[in-house]
């Protein structure tokens, strides 16, 4: 009975997939094998049972991974898969350990539960130096769990919020691989954001080049902005489409721009992704250009945007070869 | 002094029995959200129909996550609150004979139940203390300002026309014709006030994926599982309300009274759960203009209308 | 349940909201103890007309208190917002120094 | 009275505890939001007492209307005290003594009042239906209230947007009200004549 439940339970993990730095071929194959097997990404780490690692991650990188480790609630698997063929096995192995009973419960027993909190301590101790005097509270600078709080700034609105520094990925679902996005949030609004980009540990060959795959990393990104909407039937659709099914292409094409005219994807997400899919290749944006771009929006939009242009990031065609190779 | 008591414990095992019953129908029409979910999703029926199961098999697996400093009592009652809401939701409509919370203010009691979900889903938010959560809660309260106030004017409408706020007394006015036929506005009003309580559908940003899931974000197992159960649920016993209020509650041929209340309940939950699947998520700022400067001045304008039709027919 | 019980209730209802809005420092929470106050006067009006005179005239009362009410708690969030925009101060003893 | 069985006492006698200590505990808990939502349980037992004396429709408005308000209020709360969800030691409190001397004082004299007064036997009996006979009140002896009330409440509305917000909708759109609004909204401060912003 046990054993039946616990296959029920496994028969279909939900796996958090990040993609490392140059890891983008890896984490797409991933997607795909995801849905041959009816598998579905999970969206966060604390409701997921595995963590997948598309890439090699960089040595500073490491600690954050583990940090991310942490939050999975467990019972918990993790892989790293580094070339796009390993990854069917990569999936098996993932629920295999799911499934071991022993292993699983050796890793609960020897499961320090407050890696995070470790980690927000130093982390703090790090901040301490930079935080300015703040008239009237001085005690309330730290909350008991040695949190930073955040300090006030005017909004758009003219009303003073916290203002709170957000960073985005470098480890984070649906994001391209190795950037680092730390946002200035007032509310849940982009006031400022810093760029840095993660190099790959060493330099990692596209396995194919030429017009068709510039046309995979369109509809990646297509794919990969429907997921973000919540759209999981269209983002299959996207990920299956093969420059030789142009019907699939078009369906899926109509409803991006269907969604863009209804307001559900930020305008300058759809332009995008309808030139990259249906005219030519658009041009590549600077991190500087994609400062600008993010500012202002708020944080889902900062997503949908990010996953809009990943195929143009500077950063993402350095590590990993581009839509003009 | 021991009268009243004793009738009140002689009327325990039929309130136990009706409250068992209510919350069958509860999980029923939640299972038939889910499945409905999945088939507009794209799934196989099969599959769909045991997509509920193995998700809760998998989550009540699941350990829970623990977040730095989060105000877990806060956290816990956002979460678990969602499924009672919508049981005593459920117990307020009459099936068969009389409802299991019968009372002449049924319809205020819906609206002060479905309000208390305000609360709860931005407690989720809240209580999780990431920046995920926070975002979806607000979200949420942003929205919920802006359905509310057509849904409230929504349930407005079937009261005048029945001149009663009692659930029953509004289902059975309907013999001759539906409420939902002469006063559609109020019944699209009141549906997407449905989805805004559920936050699913074009409504669903607050628990929005590409935020990580909003208020859901640092949720796992069992606490996942409520949650995930009781938005399915808020959308059953939304559905469910809408019989006797706009669908003619029991009135049908053939089957007895209480069978079609639940057979409308069920169809009404499957067709909003998929229409829920399948219309995109719209952002929060883009929400607002339409439910405030087009829905809710419509609302107004069906309550008006009834009001003068009821008026000058009697 | 009786009159004096429910007025007992009310009483110790609107003695803790007075104690709030005399002695809280922060706009909103002056608010909550009126709300508490509020909800006092409530309970004893409410039990009052129960027990003495349960007419209907005495239930409009009762709803005119729920809607000055309101208008309290809008008033007092708009002020308060105003007040924090031009002077980025939530207390009520900034506030009194505002007029010097 | 005639209507005080064992069970409507006990649930009154719940209400009322509940109601006072989760007011207590307004300004006792550590956190806003816990702040906020003991008052909403407070009310919620108010309405639940009002409910014990057949106030049904007052009883039920008192929750649906303090819930959504307490959800309001806890925004309001979180933005002006710039709090994260973390349980954190907070006193913000003036002339303490005095307070808790005044509040005290209210106490025993409004209690003794209450428990002192020699109350007058019920006159008259409630209708059978409390709601309607309430609806025709206001919608026949007592409309002149109502009709107060209404523009009160518009008026009230007005005066919070008025008070609270720093925008016109000029700010948004410029004088060109045809326009279709900028999305985002706006960007960066506040800006006069709002610069469309083709995104």
């Amino acid at each position: 009975m046990r054993g039946r439940v616990v296959t029920l339970a496994t028969a279909r993990p939900r796996v958090y997939v990040v993609e490392a730095p140059g890891g983008r071929y890896v984490r797409a194959e991933t997607h795909r094998e995801l849905d041959r097997r009816g598998w579905q990404p999970a969206p966060s780490p604390a409701s997921a049972d595995a963590l997948l690692i598309a890439g090699t991650l960089p040595d500073p990188l490491r600690a954050a991974a583990d940090v991310l480790w942490s939050q999975l609630p467990g019972p918990r698997a993790r892989a790293e898969p580094t070339a796009v063929s390993s990854v069917p096995s990569t999936l098996d192995g993932l629920r295999a350990c799911l499934r071991d009973r022993a292993g699983q419960l050796a890793d609960r027993r020897g499961r320090e539960l407050d890696e995070a909190t470790r980690w927000v301590r130093s982390d703090s101790a790090r901040h301490d130096e930079t935080d300015h005097d703040d008239m009237d509270h001085d005690d309330m600078e730290m909350a008991p769990g040695g949190l930073v709080l955040a300090q006030g700034a005017p909004d758009r609105d003219g009303l003073e919020m916290d203002a709170l520094r957000h960073p985005l990925g470098p480890l984070l679902d649906r994001w391209p691989g190795g950037l680092e996005l730390v946002t200035t949030l007032h509310g849940d609004v982009v006031v400022e954001a810093e760029v840095t980009w993660w190099e790959p540990p060493h330099p990692t060959a596209p396995p194919q080049t030429g017009r068709a795959d510039d046309l995979a990393g369109g509809w990646d990104a297509a794919a990969t902005v429907l997921s973000l909407l919540g759209d999981e039937r269209q983002a299959r659709l996207a990920r299956s489409v093969a420059p030789s099914s142009p019907e699939v292409g078009d369906r899926v094409l109509r409803r991006l721009d269907r969604l863009t005219r209804r307001g559900a994807l930020p305008r300058t997400a759809g332009e995008v992704l309808h030139t990259a899919l249906a005219d030519s290749v658009p041009a590549l944006i600077s991190d500087d250009e994609l400062v600008e771009l993010v500012s202002g929006r708020d944080l889902g939009d900062v997503r949908l945007l990010v996953a809009a242009h990943a195929p143009l990031l500077q950063g993402v065609v350095d590590a990993s070869g581009s839509l003009d190779d | 002094m021991t009268d009243p008591l004793a009738d009140q414990l002689a009327r325990l095992p039929a309130a136990a029995l009706g409250a068992v019953l209510a919350l069958g129908l509860v999980l029923v029409l939640a299972w038939t959200a889910s499945v409905s979910r999945g088939v507009a999703a794209g799934r196989a029926v099969p599959a769909s129909m045991a997509h509920a199961p193995a998700e809760a098999a998998r989550l009540l697996r699941q350990g829970r996550r623990t977040t730095l400093s989060a105000d877990r009592l806060l956290w816990r009652v956002g979460g678990w609150g969602l499924f009672p809401v919508a049981v005593l939701l459920i117990a307020l409509v009459p099936v068969g004979e009389t409802a299991l919370l019968p009372g002449s203010l049924g319809v205020v009691w819906a609206n002060a139940l479905d309000v208390v979900v305000w609360a709860l889903v931005w407690l989720l938010g809240w209580g999780a203390n990431s920046v995920a959560g926070l975002v979806g809660g607000y979200r949420f309260l942003a929205l919920a300002l802006g359905y509310e106030l057509p849904l409230m004017f929504a349930l407005v409408a079937p009261a005048i026309a029945a001149s009663s706020l009692d659930l029953a007394v509004v289902a059975d006015a309907q013999s001759s014709l539906w409420y939902a036929v002469w006063m559609p506005v109020a019944f699209v009003a009141y549906l997407v006030g449905v989805l805004g309580f559920a936050v699913s559908g074009p409504l669903a940003a607050p628990v929005g994926s590409e935020v990580s899931d909003g208020a859901l974000a640092e949720l796992s197992g069992p606490d996942l599982l409520v949650v995930r159960a009781g938005r399915h649920a808020l959308m059953g016993a939304g559905a469910a309300i809408a019989v006797p209020l706009f669908l003619g509650g029991g009135s049908g041929p053939w089957l007895p009274d209480a069978v079609w209340v639940v057979l409308k309940a069920l169809l009404l939950t499957g067709a909003l759960a998929w229409a829920a699947g399948r219309l995109p998520t719209l952002r929060t700022h883009q929400l607002m203009e339409p439910l405030w400067t087009i829905l809710l001045p419509l609302v107004v304008l069906q309550d008006l209308v009834v009001a003068v039709l009821v008026v000058s027919g009697s | 349940m009786t009159v004096e019980t429910v007025l007992l209730v009310a009483s110790a209802l609107l003695s803790i909201g007075l104690y709030g809005a005399l002695s809280q420092q922060v706009v909103v929470m002056v608010m909550m103890g009126l709300e508490l106050m509020i909800a006092g006067v409530l309970l004893a009006l409410g039990g009052l007309w129960w027990f003495l005179s349960p007419d209907p005239s005495g239930q409009v009362l009762l709803l005119v208190v729920l809607a000055a009410m309101t208008v309290e708690m809008a008033t007092g969030f708009a002020i308060a917002t105003l007040l924090h925009r031009r002077t980025g101060t939530d207390m009520t003893d900034m506030a009194a120094e505002l007029h010097e | 009275m005639t209507d005080s069985s064992l069970v409507v006492d006990l649930a009154f006698w719940g209400c009322a505890v509940v109601a006072v200590v989760f007011g207590a505990l307004v300004f006792v808990v550590d956190s806003m939001a816990r702040a906020t939502y003991a008052l909403a349980v407070s009310f919620v037992a108010t309405g639940g007492a009002l409910l014990l004396m057949q106030q049904s429709y007052l009883g039920v408005i008192v929750v649906l209307m303090m819930v959504m308000e307490m959800a309001v209020m806890a925004v309001y709360m979180v933005m002006f005290m710039g709090m994260n969800p973390a349980l954190m030691p907070m006193s913000m409190v003036h002339s303490h003594r005095t307070a808790l001397g005044a509040s005290l004082v209210t106490f025993v004299v409004l209690g003794s009042g209450a428990v002192l007064v020699p109350w007058p036997e019920r006159r008259g009996a409630p209708s059978p239906d409390v709601t309607e006979a309430l609806g025709r009140a206001i919608m026949e002896s007592h409309m002149l209230v109502m009709m107060a009330v209404g523009p009160v409440m518009v008026a009230t509305i007005v005066v919070g947007v008025a008070l609270s917000t720093a925008r016109t909708r000029y700010d948004r759109l410029g004088d060109d009200l045809d326009q279709t609004p900028t999305d985002p909204p706006l960007r960066g401060e506040t800006q006069r004549g709002g610069r469309r912003r083709d995104r």
